[in-house]
């Protein structure tokens, strides 16, 4: 091909982070490889990630972000490939095998049940029981205090618009559904957090806020992916740059090494990576 | 923002309203008061048109007539609230009556193991059903139209279609229909159990974590899976949960009926699926209370008591049943639509 | 039309002292069988003359006995006098022991229930005896010849009375042994049949039929699919024999048909040929000697008596043919005609 | 990307599959040929089990028994296709038939025009359902559950619950029974109709604007609204072409059975929602294939026939057909899930 | 209050555009107010717009800009207020009235049917048939053209890889599905389009060529509503941004008067516009 290469940036590590790349990856994947009838969603991708950094994945629509993400979750289940999780082969059958490992997740689509109010959506599968045997014994949630927590978990994200707590999420507006998405993510991820678009119907403020809690969790020593279309985020937090394009992977780059420019170059197929397959 | 601002909205929720519009804002801001209200103009009206409808002996005829199916209502919510459906609730309740009764006749089994065995069968039948759902992902429409035919045919096969009279049984498998009475409004022990299921089921669905799933799996099956609820563990425990109910249902049903027969509700299916849809649930999942399935329940026995009250003949009374139904559930939209 | 039959029944008494209105609720099985409602409107149309208030209940189907539970309930909580009841099976025997405890006069119709003192008194036909009347003169018609039959019944999914009677009743009539008596198709599919010259027999099938035409039509094809050369067929009832006879015609077949009711469209069809014979009921008369009974009896009169012999009032059942059997007693078309029900 | 990226999901793609897999394979690329499968397994099962299952004349007599229910279940398939549900299916065609046989017994009318006032008047009914279910924003359960009860009550009133027979019908109203015959496979009027039925309407669903939004309207009302499509004379519509569906159902039936009956066909409901569930659409809307209906009617009554012609007990027959419903969906669940 | 103002810019007139503004508006609201149950949606919002003008707006999350389109395109019906188009009072009951009078919406949540296909969608309401009797007669619908016009419409976004034309929509990643949306907006909209963050879900290139094909809609004179969370891109096509803060409009100001900063201020309230209510 033509296109014009740029450096090779695979396994490139970021400067003064070292140390954390030499240990093994919390969360690995090789040739992961998923088909849905005739489309091509996934054709042998690899990934990893270690330990304590902000992953970031970029493409274009529809170049396999989201798929990745699902298969590394259990949301789908990949035809073929290896997953491992610090370093043990994993067979994820449904998103909750993966949060039971400690993966908590945004999809894109959101996940919310639109029937229930916000505290039950940022609790969902996560309940909290009263104090007591009402709650041991009887096991009654202690709904007063997931709401007032949930409540301060939106406020968090600087979701100050929403009048009513108990409001049904489908009555909220795109970017505060979003956020208490987003919110149980941050609240309730161990080991892994998977972000995929996070902030696409956050404002500005929000937005900001959310790209503060993605570097706390990192200082807490969790690793973060961050799905992004939004390259001026994506450079600010990530620590190394994933490079999906047509279902695999273009390439592995650090916000150090390469520029914004360059890397939706690569995004877009007009530049490719020395190297690469 | 300022004061100018607020004023706009604040202006519109001052306007002018009449003393029924109030009426209709209050019955809005309580969407669980809207059928109440409904039970009670159909108790005056029928209170007006029928002197025997509003005496204490009627009331207490009238929550018998309830109880069966008010408890068979109790297990259909919880299915439909998962965005499913029973169509097996009567052939699990007549086979679970069934072996109930030929245990406890033929077999000479106690009563107290007689019980338990159809109860377990029962919750078994329920069990069946669910594993098909989760294990095959079969729609549940067609698993229990499967079931119906394969418990009412193993019901008629086992008991050779001959009913087992009451005074056969021993006596707690006729228990639930004896009673007591405050003067003339007597109520049974049945009575007593379907208002304990609704209370247990009812705390259940609004106060544990389960009760939560059944409404998120409902609602949007897919965004609760991705949220990490066990979907199909919930689903499954859904269905044995209804088949248990279903056989404390045939436990009621033996006490009031005098006998257990293999015919014994045919309309059980319709009659349940009504009482829930009536009660405000959706069909398609995740959005309901289950207070308005027993409120359901009550407003078509009513209306059946109340028009038998009045003597209507009963092609009139099937008609006139048709429109009320309709004007009934009408009301109650026109209530919740609107605007507070 | 239907008016010629009840001179028979209502004559005498008519017991139509002054007084209120007597409270009087007639419960049938369902209210779309066309035998169930000639009965409700035979007794509507002789309420007036008994001066009673009657109210006309039923089960929703065949076999809800919830539904009759229910309207007996309602009934006693009325305040009427007396019911009128086809009992649908054994499981109300207890409701119906409530509305007598409640001081009820309670007369079972049509359908004797199990044990007969459960109701104050019956009035019916024996179904198992119309059955009986169907199988020989069936097999007097027979003549000696080999029998192919079809059984028409009525519910594949239910079990009830009627249906085990009618079947069971023909089969004995035709002497054939019945296995469990009130157990339809376990009779041995191939045998000899010892009414009229007696002879061999092969059962070709059990289908049910819903009671109605076109399940009729459908139970008899299936019958036919599986054995062209069937020469008798019983049915449930008259509907189901018009539905039969379609599907003969439409396989350019004919085959004896025999049928319970006595319907007027059924015993047109014996006129017409369609039917060979039909067990005629007479439920006007049940439904008015019934109501007649209890008026009497609020007003303080007597309780009127069962049929000596047997534990109901009989009203009596009787074969309508035009093609007379031996030792058979059997009316013909036309007479039957004058005291059929419905039209 | 490069060849050996591409690679990785074509290697997938050329696993070694075995044969089992490959029949898999195919039928999940045509999903509507997954039931037609279903249905040539239950003939070949049928035909080894029955020496006169799969004979001419057996077909011809399959198909009329399957005419009236297949009609029927085109009507429930639109209203279903929107989410909805239509449990007066029955009592539409029956008022209509005994609409049409009165006016022409006893009102004298001519045969066309009779013919012509049922269909209208059950075209009506169906507009009513649409009306409620439109205007005042009632669920389609609650709607049609109401005018199952009020058009059976006005069917048996105006009958007054006798039946009419054939004979005194004019010869076009009992037309759809007559037929022709091939051999001894012989075809009725009526199922060409059916078929007739089938092809408009599977034209009218896939090839125009209007098929479309039916789909769109069932599989989210909310943004088909948005996008401009005319949601409400949509349903108003779809309620009304099954209306009109059911009166020729009504035509079809009364030279099947050769007679107007008020109780024919009790479980039409029951029976055309399984023929339109089995057919693969869901019971959740927009999401289905008119020519899985057919061949559902075909599934359900092909068992009945084929169980029946091995003279298997009524009651074990009930059981069976229960067990192999499961089984014929589960299989087609199995299908359309493996991967291609 | 304490907050600090800023100079009043409200009607404010971008530069070299004065004859666009002389005109009558083509839409025009005033004092719209709705609720929902105790949420207050709209609290008396006032909007114009002028034709061939692109009008932003902008405000947080919950601030009520997707109401407020609702509300001018019956989607919501409000319960006080006024709505003109070129000058005459209108009572959109639904969306199907505003279509009609050449109002092409792209609602925030896409409105797309979800088991239909690509094509079927773009088209929906819209459908095309076929030449001849075949289509007015038979009324037969012209799938192949339509198909082939809907995938060129989506690859003139920027959509590359769609892999199946056919495919239903549910299965397209969420950028590809905004693209459809937003590709029926920019064929059938004939007066306004009011585009709903049209860009949310979209890649870098993708959105570039959203705001094209909004610089060229107004080129051909249409008037454009465009709401969105990225104040570079709402800077670089809006003629005038309108700014919705709490459920009511903060005000009006233009690219050229204030700056992006300002504009985020007014919208978070930590700056106001100089008497502005
Ligand atoms: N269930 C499915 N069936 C068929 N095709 C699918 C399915 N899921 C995804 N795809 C296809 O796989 C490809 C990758 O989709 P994916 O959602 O991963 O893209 P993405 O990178 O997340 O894009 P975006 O930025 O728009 O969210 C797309 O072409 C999409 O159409
Ligand atoms: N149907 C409804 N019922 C109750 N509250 C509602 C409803 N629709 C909107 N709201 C509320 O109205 C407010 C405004 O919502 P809107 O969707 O207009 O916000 P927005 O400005 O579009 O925000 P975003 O940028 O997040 O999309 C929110 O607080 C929301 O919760
Ligand atoms: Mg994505
Ligand atoms: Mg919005």
């Amino acid at each position: 091909m033509s296109t014009p290469t740029l450096e090779v940036a695979h396994g490139g590590v970021p400067e003064g982070k070292e140390d954390i790349y030499a240990k093994e990856p919390v969360l690995s994947a090789r040739k992961l490889v998923i088909t849905f009838g005739r489309v091509v969603g996934l054709d042998g991708v690899d990934l990893d990630l270690y330990p304590g950094e902000v992953l970031a994945v970029i493409g274009d629509n529809g170049a396999g972000k989201s798929t990745l993400i699902k298969c590394l979750t259990g949301a789908y289940v990949a035809d073929s490939g290896v997953i491992t999780l610090n370093g043990q082969p994993v067979h994820f059958k449904k998103p909750q095998d993966a949060r039971e490992a400690g993966i908590e997740t945004v999809y894109q689509q959101l996940a919310v049940i639109p029937a229930l109010d916000i505290a039950s959506n940022l609790y969902l599968a996560r309940e909290e029981r009263r104090r007591g045997p009402l709650g041991s014994v009887l096991r009654m949630l202690d709904k007063k205090g997931m709401e007032k927590r949930a409540g301060q978990s939106v406020q968090d994200l600087g979701i100050q618009t929403i009048q009513n707590m108990s409001q049904a999420v489908e009555t909220l507006s795109g970017g505060q559904r979003q956020a208490v998405a987003v919110a149980r993510a941050a609240a309730f991820g161990s080991k892994v957090v998977v972000l995929d678009e996070p902030t696409a119907a956050l404002g500005v403020k929000e937005s900001g806020m959310v790209l503060d809690m993605v570097k706390q969790l990192r200082d807490r020593g969790l690793s973060v992916i961050l799905i992004s279309h939004n390259m001026p985020h994506v450079w600010e937090v990530a620590d190394r740059i994933h490079i999906q394009r047509l279902g695999g992977r273009a390439g592995v780059v650090t916000p150090q090494t390469h520029d914004m420019g360059e890397g939706v170059a690569i995004m877009t197929g007009a530049k490719r990576l020395e190297g690469s397959s | 923002m300022s004061t100018e601002v607020t004023s706009a909205a604040a202006e519109f929720a001052r306007r002018q309203q009449s003393p029924l519009q109030r009426v209709q804002h209050q019955l809005h801001g309580r969407p669980w008061l809207s059928p109440l209200f409904l039970l009670l103009v159909a108790f005056v009206a029928f209170f007006i048109g029928s002197a025997t409808f509003l005496t204490a002996s009627s009331m207490g005829i009238l929550l018998q007539q309830t109880a069966v199916v008010a408890a068979l209502a109790v297990g259909q919510t919880i299915v439909i609230l998962t965005a499913g459906i029973d169509l097996s609730v009567g052939a699990v309740m007549v086979l679970s009556m069934m072996v109930m009764a030929t245990l406890a006749k033929d077999g000479g089994m106690p009563g107290i193991l007689a019980l338990a065995v159809g109860v377990l069968l029962a919750t078994a039948a329920g069990a069946l059903n669910g594993l098909l759902v989760t294990r095959i992902n079969l729609p549940p429409f067609i698993v229990t139209l499967g079931t119906l035919s394969v418990f009412t045919a193993i019901a008629l096969l086992y008991s050779g279609g001959e009913s087992i009279q009451a005074d056969h049984l021993p006596r707690l498998l006729n228990f639930l229909g004896e009673g007591f009475g405050i003067g003339d409004f007597r109520l049974t022990w049945g009575i007593i159990v379907v208002i304990l299921i609704y209370a247990v089921m009812g705390f259940v669905l609004s106060q544990t974590a389960w009760g939560r799933y059944v409404y998120a799996v409902g609602d949007d099956p897919e965004s609760a899976r991705l949220s990490g609820v066990p979907s199909k563990r919930i689903l499954l425990a859904v269905y044995t949960v209804a088949g248990l109910i279903y056989g404390i249902a045939a436990w009621i049903l033996i006490g009031r009926a005098g006998a257990a027969t293999p015919n014994a509700f045919p309309d059980a299916n319709l009659a349940s699926i009504t009482a829930v849809v009536i009660g405000g649930t959706s069909l398609f999942g995740g959005r309901g209370r289950l207070v308005g399935t027993l409120i359901g329940a009550l407003i078509v026995q009513t209306l059946q008591f109340g028009l038998s009250q009045m003597g209507v003949d009963q092609q009139w009374r099937v008609l006139a049943t048709g429109i009320l139904v309709i004007v009934a559930v009408a009301v109650d939209q026109w209530i919740r639509k609107v605007k507070a | 039309l239907g008016a010629c039959n009840r001179g028979s029944s209502s004559d005498g008494a008519s017991g139509a002292g002054g007084g209120a209105k007597v409270g009087v609720t007639l419960i049938t099985k369902d209210s779309t069988n066309p035998f169930f409602v000639a009965m409700q409107k035979g007794a509507k149309a002789d309420a007036g003359k008994n001066n009673v208030k009657l109210t006309v209940a039923s089960g929703k189907q065949e076999g809800d006995d919830q539904g009759q539970i229910t309207a007996i309930e309602d009934a006693i909580a009325r305040g009427d006098k007396g019911i009128l009841i086809t009992p649908m099976s054994d499981g109300v025997n207890s409701a119906i022991k409530k509305a007598r405890d409640a001081k009820l006069f309670v007369i079972a119709l049509d359908t004797p229930p199990d044990p007969a003192d459960t109701v104050d008194i019956t009035f019916a036909t024996n179904n198992r005896n119309a059955g009986k009347l169907d199988g020989q003169w069936a097999a007097a018609q027979l003549d000696g010849k080999p029998a192919v039959i079809a059984l028409l019944d009525l519910f594949s999914d239910k079990i009830v009375s009627v249906d085990y009677n009618r079947d069971q009743g023909f089969l004995e009539g035709m002497g054939i042994d019945v296995a469990d008596g009130k157990k339809n198709g376990d009779e041995a599919k191939t045998g000899k049949y010892t009414g009229g010259k007696g002879g061999d027999y092969t059962i070709v099938c059990n289908e049910a039929g819903q009671g109605a035409e076109d399940g009729g039509r459908t139970a008899m094809e299936k019958c036919l699919a599986k054995n062209p050369n069937i020469n008798l067929v019983y049915t449930i009832n008259e509907p189901t024999a018009v539905g039969a006879n379609a599907a003969l015609k439409a396989a350019n077949k004919t085959a004896l048909i025999v049928s319970v009711d006595g319907g007027c469209a059924g015993v047109g069809s014996v006129k017409s040929g369609v039917i060979g014979a039909t067990a005629q009921q007479y439920p006007l008369k049940m439904a008015t000697l019934g109501m007649e009974a209890i008026a009497k009896i609020a007003r303080g009169g007597e309780k009127p008596q069962v049929t000596s012999g047997l534990d109901f009032f009989d009203t009596g059942v009787a074969l309508v043919t035009d093609k007379k059997a031996d030792g058979v007693d059997s009316i013909s078309s036309d007479d039957g005609a004058k005291i059929c029900w419905g039209n």
